[in-house]
């Protein structure tokens, strides 16, 4: 049928398009980014619990009643307030007479420090993995996705329990153990998000005016994958907070006294059947970090990418 | 298809070689192996006369081709602890591991890709929310502690299940939950995710064009194509579920190879870890690989390439 | 005539949103006549896809579909269940897709998803499905059909897939078809055949069908009659000869001044084109939703449009200026 | 796989059926948990308390200690006598028969001793047998065990670890045989093993007129429960009889249960600090001043910890071995808790603002850190480090630990030689390296003179206790918990004892 010409041309001038199923008079991308952000029950919630953890972390010495380490083996598991307690025990002692809620609160410290710092080391591993196996590609990426390979293939708790065995159960080596451990998700997402972006017109305009690969990296490629970061940023970090947990009940986790949430747990399991509240209290306290975390997370993605919106 | 096998097969290889590899040189580093061989009350003669029998003192490179060809047979020497064959030991428990793996990733898919499902069909319906509810809290509770309180309310105050042991299935149902919820959330929402992407897909349309029924759009036409990636993650989340059944197992007593893999941690039970390692490393890239030839076998655009 | 195997009367359709009900589509009428081929044209997003989905009953639940009248080969479809729908569908009626690409599930062969409307339909055996499977994938012209049966979508070429998705329309021999711009997606090479196929098809069978399209120059070829959208109303209908010699709605003749059409449109002469933008329809539809880009637009416009039959009959168009001009204006050179 | 599968996903629907038949007094049958896994039920095999357990119910020794009076009695031997410093004969008891019916006899003897004695058989724990060097035949009752030195603890020995096997099936079977398919002469034949998981022992009908006494109950089931919560859930469900090893916090509430029964023995484990007073871990170490070895001494609260924290029968000891053991010498400097004088010894000593130093613990984390809080507080800082015990002994063994809490429980050997002389006799695990205590100690562990013994035995402690190179603790305890239908009394040595026990 030649001389069939469509009408394309002015539709596009008219822009109507798609209009019928939205209200063409739309709000402003940064109206609808707030929109969002503020319509977002689970990210409001997450920001907040967050917001206040690090709030009671920062300033622990201002707020706890007492030095988290003070024994008084005098007196040992007294109950909380609400269980019969006296007040100056608000959440009641531990099993060496230590002061709980001082010990809670210097506890958001470790937990906080911990996830923290091993999505730190974690993502600077597996985003260098990543990005490097998406902007390069062939070899790179062949070496960079088998090394996601084996470490998919090596059973986490158990290499972390054994290296943790070994080296001895501290803040420093569980933060190494899990920073090394943790980085696949890193490397996965950063891979395929590099591999989208690489492409675009605006890095092959940056690598045709001569930038170095440095610089296309840091500043065309990066800025466009970083929403992505952060959503596994959050992501790893209630990974390694729940793992630290998880190592410190099966007892090689961070050393006493320190204050983590998963060694108080652990440490009142033994008393589990008769003083739940020992478990039950930094037990509902990291799962609330954790869920706060994770909600940060979702959120997060929802917002910077709408059309992943679940 | 046979290519892609083949291909695949290749990288599960050098994986497995690799992570052997890992494994035992991580634990080569674990400690003096005598020391922990002779137990609490032994002298240091004791230790050394071990040292001496089981030639702890030669090169680690010699004692890992040793090692490896041996395993390559089936055969991962004798446990320092029990003194029997290591593969003996992982054979008798593993079945308690695989089954209480089967069980909870069964657990999982029989209830995260029907929540999925409805949560897809009805999105922001009440049953979506509740989903969406469990699968937030699933991600965020410690399976311990989990576990912990299961058996405070389950064999303590309601006396309705037994706290530990392996007898019957019974004994089975808490430890299968606990070990299958952490799992659950993921599924769902993949499930979830494919399921409202598929129904949105204009094939969708073709099949309700033709008056196929809900039913048969929604199981035949859309399921199909959403579970593919289900697949893939249920493969790798019975590989970490197994590596992760050590909490679990430690906690109902469930004497498998996952507890067995912790003890043998404490007891410095060099062949008995590293054979689990290893084999705890083969399981992933098992299910993985058998995920793959899986995935072409439901998805003819990868298994009609 | 004898009864139209499609007619429609008032068809409305309805989207709440945050902002208020969105009046998608409003009052269309319409009648089809067996073996006859409309051919809708239209802006994206004018309505035309919701209209044909609308009578397939494939809407979204969210879309309320109204009628006062909606009947197909003598069934009431607004009082048809769901599963009246159903047994319609496919059998009946068919339809065709923009998207061959993504229009076959990629999970199944083409030969399960050819027979399964007929499976579905027809109390016929595996075999006798797979033969007439057979017979049909010949008729669209696709060579060693035996061989397709076993194929999956993605191992065909988009415009294989479009000729499997015109079989797998006719596949119960209904008597209305709607295509939805089924060449759009295709390579401009092949888009002709696949045209001339359906077409062709269609004659031979004596379907009705409805083809959705930009391309006016399909049209001008094909259709027996046409209907203009625009803004979710259809603002002229007639026959095709009829809407092309004489289009009386301003709308109409600047979508005709737009683009050359063979034969109509002399050459050298200015491609024109519609400034302004759409109004929103959200909440309550007023006057003339064309005034705001109408040459002709005046105050009048704002209140009730007639709905006019022109001269010669057979010809509607919705304007308040009665010859589709403003008075006193003479047609510009 | 794909039946049990479909059986778990029938098991939610069912959730009323489950509860385990409850065991007990009702089908003679003792539901015991123990809480680590056994490696082998060969005795010479394992070296867990466990082990001893089962090794005292299924075999038999020489001699029998009874566990109250301490008095050695004939138990598979009716007699002994020492021919010299090096040579024990006994006169065997006749009419013995195996569980597998294999009759008792000197051959018996010799087998066992000749075997386990061997080095290069690599029986588990070295010390338990190497002080023999072979038995032999003198006629079918009669035996005679050659010693490799003078070693006054023998008869305590063939009392207590060593334990006769029957020849011909321990030819034939070796240690795993033996492992899997236990036959002994004891008051209970096994009659199930699933390794490290669970045993059945049965009533041994035919047993022998023991100074054991006879076995009551029929059956005793043997399950392997890691946690103790478990096993306190799987006790309150019924499906438990007796827990043992019970911590003293959840032995106290199980006291106010009217269904328990807590019974609380002393045990011969003994917890310790020990601090490097040789330097071995640097020169300028501050443990190396005697007078910090002293402020940490005073520094600690003992008896808080034993009175908030072990509680029953343990007690605040200051030598470095159990008050019980032959040769422990109570009569040695003591240091009461007194931070003030602690903090001033240490200012004596130079750091008048206390000093940083790594504290090492394996085990009883509660009261490691209680320790370590206790030495925070006078100003000494601690780096804890909870190892596993292989770990920790190796970094001992290497370069020893500035200070770490060690714990020792003489493998119920109640005698100094057991535990004094294996820390001070410049082994790798010695941090004080004092020849004078080492003298004395191999003057004491080989006299023949019972007095003698015991004269040097408290030289050393003496000066162990004055230059506190060890700052000993306490001893443990053990709770024993069971229902009340069982009756039974447990004996200080931290031995569980099927055949004291009965039914109410």
């Amino acid at each position: 049928m030649p001389g069939s010409i469509r009408v394309f041309g002015w539709l596009e001038m008219a822009r109507t398009a798609d209009t019928l199923l939205e209200d063409i008079q739309g709000p402003t991308p940064g109206q609808m980014l707030r929109k969002r952000i503020f319509g977002h029950q689970g990210l409001l919630f997450g920001v907040a619990v967050l917001g206040l953890l690090l709030l009671v972390a920062i300033f622990a010495p201002l707020l706890a009643p007492h030095d988290p380490y003070a024994q008084d083996l005098l007196a040992r598991m007294q109950p909380p307030v609400f269980l019969g307690g006296s007040w100056e025990h608000p959440l009641g002692t531990d099993h060496l007479g230590r002061d709980y809620l001082s010990r809670l609160i210097y506890g958001a410290r470790i937990s906080l420090l911990i996830g923290g710092f091993a999505a730190l080391i974690s993502g600077l591993i597996g985003t260098a993995m990543g990005v490097a196996a998406g902007y390069f590609g062939g070899r790179v990426d062949m070496a960079v996705t088998f090394l996601i390979n084996v470490r998919l293939a090596m059973p986490v708790v158990l290499v972390a329990l054994a290296i943790v065995a070994v080296f001895g159960g501290s803040l420093q080596v569980v933060i190494l153990v899990l920073g090394f451990l943790l980085w696949d998700r890193f490397a996965v997402v950063m891979r395929s998000s590099t591999l989208q972006v690489r492409s675009r017109e605006y890095v092959t305009a940056a690598q045709a005016i001569g930038c170095s690969t440095s610089r296309v990296i840091l500043s065309e490629i990066m800025p466009n994958i970083v929403n992505n970061l952060i959503v596994v940023v959050t992501l790893e970090m209630a990974h390694a907070i729940l793992l630290e947990a998880a190592l410190s009940f099966l007892g090689l986790g961070v050393q006493p006294p320190t204050p983590s949430w998963g060694l108080m747990v652990s440490e009142g399991k033994q008393m589990m059947l008769f003083e739940p509240w020992l478990v039950a209290i930094p037990g509902i306290t990291l799962f609330v970090l954790v869920l706060a975390i994770n909600l940060l997370g979702d959120g997060l993605r929802d917002v910077t990418a709408p059309e992943n919106r679940s | 298809m046979l290519n892609f096998i083949l291909k695949r097969l290749g990288l599960a290889v050098l994986v497995a070689l690799t992570v052997s590899a890992i494994s035992f040189s991580l634990l080569f580093m674990a400690g003096d192996p005598a020391a922990a061989l002779a137990g609490e009350q032994a002298t240091d003669v004791d230790i050394e006369a071990i040292r001496r029998l089981y030639g702890f003192d030669r090169p680690m490179i010699v004692q890992y081709w040793e090692w490896l060809s041996r395993a390559l047979q089936g055969d991962f020497g004798e446990s320092y602890y029990f003194r029997l064959p290591v593969s003996d030991l992982i054979m008798e428990r593993l079945s308690i591991t695989m089954t209480l793996g089967v069980c909870g990733i069964s657990f999982a898919l029989l209830t995260a890709v029907p929540l999925g499902v409805v949560a897809a069909i009805r999105p922001n319906s009440l049953i979506d929310r509740f989903a969406l509810f469990l699968s937030v809290m699933g991600q965020a509770m410690p399976s311990f502690w989990f576990g912990l309180m299961m058996i405070v309310v389950f064999s303590i105050q309601l006396n309705w299940l037994p706290p530990s042991g392996t007898k019957t299935w019974v004994h089975f149902i808490m430890p299968t939950i606990v070990l299958g919820y952490y799992a659950m959330p993921a599924i769902m929402r993949l499930t979830r995710a494919g399921m409202l992407d598929v129904l949105g897909s204009d094939y969708i349309r073709t099949a309700r064009a033709k008056g196929a029924g809900e039913g048969r759009v929604l199981f035949k036409h859309a399921l199909r194509n959403a579970i593919i990636p289900v697949v893939s993650l249920a493969a790798v989340q019975m590989g970490f579920m197994l590596g992760g059944s050590i909490v679990v197992e430690s906690i109902f007593a469930l004497h498998g190879a996952g507890y067995l893999a912790w003890e043998s941690i404490g007891r410095n039970d060099l062949p008995t870890v590293q054979a689990l390692i290893l084999i705890f490393s083969m399981f992933y890239i098992v299910f993985t690989f058998l995920s793959d030839v899986l995935n072409a076998w439901l998805d003819p655009r990868i298994r009609v390439a | 005539m004898s009864e139209p195997v499609l007619s429609v009367r008032n068809l409305r359709l309805d989207i709440p949103t945050g902002a208020g009900t969105l009046h998608a589509v409003r009052g269309i009428d319409f009648d089809l006549e067996r073996g006859e081929t409309l051919c809708i044209v239209g802006e994206s997003g004018s309505g035309k896809s919701l209209t044909s989905l609308a009578i397939m009953d494939l809407l979204s639940k969210r879309i309320e579909r109204k009628a006062d009248k909606l009947v197909f080969d003598g069934t009431d479809l607004t009082k048809a269940g769901a599963k009246k729908m159903r047994a319609l569908r496919g059998d009946r009626m068919a339809m065709i897709f923009q998207e061959p690409m993504t229009s076959l599930n990629p999970a199944y062969t083409i030969g399960d998803q050819l027979m399964e409307a007929l499976l579905l339909h027809r109390k016929v055996g595996k075999a006798e499905a797979r033969r007439r499977a057979v017979e049909l994938l010949e008729k669209v012209g696709i060579t060693g059909a035996e061989r397709r049966l076993s194929q999956y979508p993605h191992q065909l070429s988009g415009g294989l897939r479009q000729r499997v998705m015109i079989a797998m329309a006719l596949m119960c021999e209904p008597e209305l078809i709607i295509a939805d711009e089924p060449t759009t997606a295709l390579d401009v090479t092949i888009q002709a055949q696949i045209l001339r196929l359906l077409v062709d098809l269609t004659r031979e069978m004596n379907v009705a069908m409805i083809l959705i399209t930009h391309d006016l120059g399909v049209v001008a070829r094909v259709a027996d009659k046409v209907a203009v959208m625009y803004a979710g109303e259809l603002v002229e209908t007639g026959t095709a000869k009829k809407v092309f010699d004489a289009p009386m709605h301003p709308y109409t003749r600047g979508l005709l001044r737009c683009i050359p059409v063979p034969g109509k449109t002399e050459r050298g002469s200015e491609l024109g084109s519609i400034p302004g933008i759409v109004p929103s329809l959200v909440g309550k539809v007023s006057g003339c939703v064309f005034r705001t880009r109408c040459e002709e637009a005046t105050e009048a416009c704002r209140g009730e449009i007639p709905y006019r039959e022109s001269a010669e009959g057979r010809h509607n168009f919705r304007c308040v200026h009665e010859t589709g001009r403003r008075a006193g204006v003479e047609e510009p050179a | 796989m794909k039946s049990l599968s479909l059986k778990c996903g029938v098991a939610a629907l069912a959730l009323m059926v489950a509860g385990a038949a409850h065991a007990g007094k009702s089908d003679d049958t003792l539901n015991v948990a123990f809480t680590k896994e056994l490696e082998n039920v060969d005795s010479y095999f394992n070296s867990s308390r466990e082990g001893v357990v089962m090794q005292r119910a299924v075999w038999d020794g020489l001699v029998y200690r009874d566990p109250v009076t301490n008095e050695y009695k004939g138990n598979l031997a009716t007699s002994w006598e020492w021919i010299d410093d090096l040579t024990l004969e006994f006169k065997l008891r006749e009419g013995v028969k195996f569980h597998n019916g294999e009759e008792f006899d000197a051959d018996d003897v010799v087998y066992t001793v000749n075997y386990v004695a061997d080095e290069k058989n690599g029986a588990k724990t070295q010390r338990n047998v190497n002080w023999m060097k072979s038995a032999e035949k003198v006629d079918k009752y009669t035996v005679r065990i050659s010693l490799k030195k003078p070693f006054p603890a023998a008869i305590e020995f063939l009392s207590g670890p060593v334990s006769m096997y029957p020849n011909e099936y321990y030819a034939e079977a070796g240690p795993t045989g033996m492992g899997l398919k236990p036959v002994g002469t004891g008051p209970y034949k096994v009659t199930e093993v699933e390794p490290g998981k669970h045993f059945v022992l049965e009533k041994y009908e035919g047993y022998h007129d023991s100074p054991k006494g006879q076995p009551e109950i029929g059956k005793i089931d043997i399950r392997t429960i890691p946690d103790v919560n478990t096993q306190m859930a799987e006790l309150f469900s019924g499906s438990l009889d007796l827990i043992w090893q019970v911590p003293a916090d959840q032995a106290g509430k199980l006291a106010t249960m009217d269904q328990f029964t807590v019974a609380n023995e002393s045990t011969m484990r003994i917890g310790y600090l020990t601090l490097d007073a040789a330097g071995r871990t640097g020169e300028k170490n501050p443990f190396t001043d005697v007078r910090v070895r002293r402020a940490v001494a005073h520094a600690v609260n003992r008896e808080a910890l034993v009175a908030a924290l072990l509680k029953g029968k343990s007690k605040v000891i200051s030598t470095a071995c159990f008050p019980s053991q032959f040769g422990c010498f109570q009569d040695v400097a003591s240091y009461d808790y007194d931070p003030e004088k602690a903090k001033a010894l240490l200012a004596e000593a130079g750091y008048p603002d206390g000093f940083e130093t790594d504290f090492y613990a394996y085990r009883d984390r509660e009261y490691a850190e209680a320790i370590s809080s206790f030495l925070n507080a006078v100003g000494i800082k601690t780096n804890f480090h909870m190892l596993q015990y292989s770990a920790l002994r190796e970094l001992r063994m290497k370069g020893g630990t500035p200070v770490s809490f060690q714990t020792w429980g003489s493998y119920s050997i109640n005698d100094a030689s057991a535990i004094t002389s294996q820390f001070f006799k410049f082994g790798s695990l010695d941090d004080s390296r004092d020849e004078e205590v080492r003298d004395w100690l191999d003057v004491a562990d080989s006299a023949t003179d019972p007095e003698k013994r015991k004269e040097y035995y408290a030289k050393a402690l003496t000066k162990i206790a004055d230059q506190a190179y060890w700052v000993p603790m306490f001893s443990y305890n053990t709770n024993y918990v069971f229902t009340n239908e069982v009756s039974y009394t447990p004996t200080p040595d931290e031995v569980l004892r099927f055949v004291d026990m009965s039914w109410n």
